[in-house]
């Protein structure tokens, strides 16, 4: 046999030419208008230089020309996956910067609001994350799951997915009767549902052998690249805004923050199942313990904040989401600076998918969860 | 479409030849409005509810809706969010991609006319200033019940297309107007 | 397995004091402690020796953000924060309005590299030592940038 | 009934040709065709195409699809075999000869994997 091995199968200076496609704006896996210039050697990504701004709007120039409650609806366009995160965000911002204490009663309608969207945000990401890996049962299991939190935010704010569901100063009014009980009914059938979904995906050995080990990020890199949210804690660093710097009434409620040191797309699948079973023990919290009061404070009709700056950070369902608040003493923000978490997110993509293959990249690219309307602005 | 046409100009001269053109204009119609494949070109929040539209609860496959990926197999293409001037030639060469029969829904606010980006530098005033566009959808984002309306309204609006009407020309015109403003100069001012 | 570091509060031991900074750096025109962030006004000349400062020695290891501002005048506003002992920094740094330049952190936190991107694309900061400094969210081919207040701001291309 | 004996797969291969040309040759009479320049641009994904994809690729795919050939092939021959061998005169030296068959390919397979053919990175 040894002549055999003394043939050389390939010539060694064989060239192979390196190929430069764009997997563009239009493409059903980059989850929105992000266009990706991949170099590749037959289907190895040698190199990738994401190309953003097609989802531009100039959000926070539009900021400059409203006054501070008609901007509200815009940042539910920012991350128009969890819009009620970011109407928190923004809210808390400005009530920092005019110093407004905000009723009881209003931040547990808040919390448990935003926790209930991320449940929400954290169900489609499932959903279009299986369904980029070839599991279309769990997408279309992961929307119908999704349709029961939406019924509830259609019976409290009337909408389905913008809902600009918080006002400057609390809530803009009161829950309608039985939504208490429709949330918790809600929880008791979505619970089942996500064991049910670790039978049919967790353990799946395609699933596994897609994810596991795939789009490594490691702790160092992770946090070199102000990664943040579940992408930063599947690499082992368990910050969490909620804990790290408490808002709202986060600081007394019982709520674990799971982290995997793996730092793959499996660790990243993880701590988001993780979490979407904290986020509905929270809402279930804060339903037992909301006290009874107003839900917002008095607020002048001019409202004009004192000339100042504020920076309010909060975790969305992607991470360190922080709104920075300039004002110099008009109706309107003087300048409104947006840390969305998938800007900083997306830019590590580099380091997790290079030298992969490019069903690696779709895989990494549906597990670290990026919104391109927070991403362009 | 050539041979098929000059046949059937030739038949509606004959006596009786009108039942002829109605009858495959039917079977055209009802074929091309029964399996409508729109593009799915989701660019913001519409685009959310489009995937909603087409999952469990609101399922579009009903209507032989299916969504596919890239314009070589679609018929319509839905405009699902806002157009900004950076995308608006990509929008556009994905428009010309398109084989004909091919019909444009512009699904929200902003692919209808800006919505609320009115007054920002980036964001182009309704995607009908680069592609003809069938069926305007208003909301932002519309409820799956509007999408479904809208695509309802197409299959109506293709219901009540002749093939004869669609001359060489006209072709032409629809697969590549003049001009930025998609042929609609009266926009340019 | 869930990190009960977190709950701990944060000590405010040996959290850096502000009149360390600005006796150490005399590009610090002033700092002063706010709750629990470090609020710092510095000039642009010495911004990488204090950012390499406050990463190295006071463990600031995250950058939270980096983002122009044009009110009340142009400026960058650069914010750190530590994950070992849940501390801020805010550092503004005012910028010369004809030529804005300000030095790249991106050697010491590679997240800085989009946001300086975006900070240009929007304000026209240019910063020295980026290793590709060119626009990210608008059209290459854009003139002017939008986010600046004074009039030639508004680019040839806006309605 | 018309005996043709081997005639039947005559007419068999005209329905199929015939079916053939009606579906394509009706599609191409009917369907509306306006090809110009920008619908018959290489699509991708929206923009420019940096390049043609007619490139030097890694030889390791010709390979693979080469032995994917081959073994598509002996597949091919083993699905009549399957059918019939159980008929009376055939039986255990239809097995043989398909034993035979399927060695002398197993052999060229071992060849390609010692080879390295089948090496991925």
């Amino acid at each position: 046999m040894s002549s055999l091995e003394a043939l050389p199968v390939q010539a060694p200076g064989l060239p192979t030419d390196e190929l430069v496609i764009n997997m563009g704006p239009q493409h059903p896996s980059t989850h929105g208008v992000l266009r990706l210039v991949l170099t590749l050697d037959g289907e190895v990504i040698t190199d990738i230089d994401p190309d953003i701004g097609y989802l531009h709007r100039g959000m926070e120039k539009i900021a400059e020309n409203r006054t501070y409650a008609q901007y509200l609806p815009y940042t539910d366009r920012l991350d128009y996956l969890s819009s009620l995160n970011s109407n928190l965000a923004y809210c808390l911002a400005v009530e920092r910067l005019a110093g407004i204490e905000v009723p009881e009663r209003a931040h547990y309608l808040r919390v448990i609001l935003a926790e209930l969207n991320r449940v929400a945000s954290h169900l489609i990401w499932l959903a279009t994350f299986a369904n980029d890996l070839g599991a279309t049962t769990v997408f279309l299991y992961g929307m119908r799951e999704r349709e029961l939190i939406v019924d509830l935010f259609e019976m409290a704010l009337g909408a389905r997915l913008t809902y600009a569901g918080m006002r400057i100063g609390g809530m803009p009014y009161d829950l309608p009767e039985g939504f208490e009980q429709a949330t918790r009914q809600a929880i008791r059938r979505i619970r089942p549902r996500l064991d049910e979904n670790d039978r049919l995906l967790t353990g799946n050995q395609i699933f596994q052998s897609r994810t596991r080990g795939v789009g490594a990020l490691s702790r160092e890199d992770a946090i070199a690249y102000a990664v943040s949210g579940p992408t930063l804690r599947g690499s082992g660093v368990a910050m969490d805004v909620r804990r790290a710097d408490p808002y709202c009434i986060y600081d007394r409620l019982d709520f674990d923050v799971s982290s995997f040191p793996q730092g793959d797309c499996f660790a990243r699948y993880l701590v988001r199942i993780e979490e979407m079973r904290q986020s509905m023990r929270i809402v279930e919290q804060c339903l037992d313990r909301m006290p009874a009061g107003p839900v917002r404070a008095k607020l002048p009709r001019a409202f004009k904040p004192p000339a100042g700056e504020a920076y309010a950070r909060t975790e969305s369902p992607r991470g360190d989401l922080s709104m920075f608040v300039v004002s110099d003493g008009s109706a309107n923000p003087c300048r409104l600076r947006v840390r969305a978490p998938s800007f900083a997110n997306l830019q590590a993509l580099k380091v997790m998918a290079r030298g992969g293959k490019i069903g690696d990249l779709v895989a990494t690219l549906g597990s670290i969860d990026i919104v391109l309307g927070e991403i362009d602005r | 479409m050539g041979v098929a046409k000059r046949a059937l100009e030739a038949i509606v001269k004959l006596p009786g030849g009108n039942i002829v053109l109605t009858t495959t204009d039917y079977l055209f119609n009802w074929a091309r409005e029964s399996s409508l494949w729109p593009m799915t070109f989701g660019l913001a929040c519409c685009a959310i509810e489009m995937m909603c539209t087409a999952a469990s609860r609101y399922d579009l496959d009903r209507f032989g809706v299916m969504l596919r990926g890239t314009p070589r197999q679609s018929d319509v293409m839905i405009v699902a969010g806002t157009v900004t001037r950076k995308m608006a030639p990509l929008l556009r060469r994905l428009y010309d991609q398109m084989p004909e029969p091919k019909y444009v829904i512009a699904m929200g606010g902003c692919a209808g006319a800006g919505g609320p980006f009115r007054d920002s530098y980036s964001v182009v005033q309704g995607v009908d200033e680069i592609v003809p566009v069938d069926v305007y959808i208003t909301g932002c984002p519309p409820r799956p019940e509007n999408l479904i309306h809208g695509i309802l309204k197409l299959q109506e609006k293709i219901h009540g297309h002749s093939i004869l009407k669609e001359t060489a020309a006209e072709g032409r015109k629809l697969a590549r107007p003049e001009g930025r403003h998609g042929g609609r100069e009266d926009l340019a001012a | 397995m869930s990190d009960k570091r977190w709950l701990a509060p944060p000590q405010a031991a040996h959290r850096p004091q502000a009149q360390a900074i600005a006796a150490r750096f005399p590009a610090v025109e002033s700092a002063e402690r706010q709750d629990n962030e470090l609020l710092v006004r510095c000039r642009p000349q010495g911004l990488y020796d204090l950012c390499a400062a406050l990463r190295d020695e006071d463990g600031f290891d995250y950058l939270a953000d980096l983002a122009g501002a044009d009110c009340p005048e142009l400026r960058l506003v650069v914010r750190l924060f530590s994950t070992e002992r849940r501390d801020y920094v805010r550092i503004s740094v005012p910028l010369d309005r004809s030529a804005p330049v300000a030095p790249s952190l991106t050697p010491l936190w590679p997240a800085a590299n989009w946001q300086e991107r975006e900070a240009y694309d929007l304000f026209g900061i240019r910063f020295e030592g980026h290793p590709d400094l060119r626009r990210i969210l608008l059209p290459d081919d854009w003139q002017g940038h939008p986010l600046l207040r004074e009039p030639q701001a508004q680019p040839e291309g806006a309605q | 009934m018309l005996q043709l004996g081997y005639g039947y797969v005559l007419v068999f291969l005209g329905v199929a040709v015939i079916f053939i040309a009606l579906a394509l040759g009706v599609g191409r009479l009917v369907r509306p065709s306006h090809p110009h320049a920008e619908k018959l641009e290489t699509y991708e994904c929206g923009p420019q195409v940096f390049m043609p994809a007619w490139r030097q690729f890694n030889v390791r795919y010709y390979l693979f699809a080469l032995l994917f050939v081959l073994f598509d092939v002996e597949l091919a021959f083993l699905y009549p075999w399957a059918v019939a061998f159980r008929r009376p005169g055939l039986g255990l030296i239809a097995v043989i000869d398909m034993v035979v068959f399927v060695a002398i390919l197993a052999v060229g397979l071992i060849y390609a994997w010692r080879k390295g053919a089948l090496e991925w990175e």
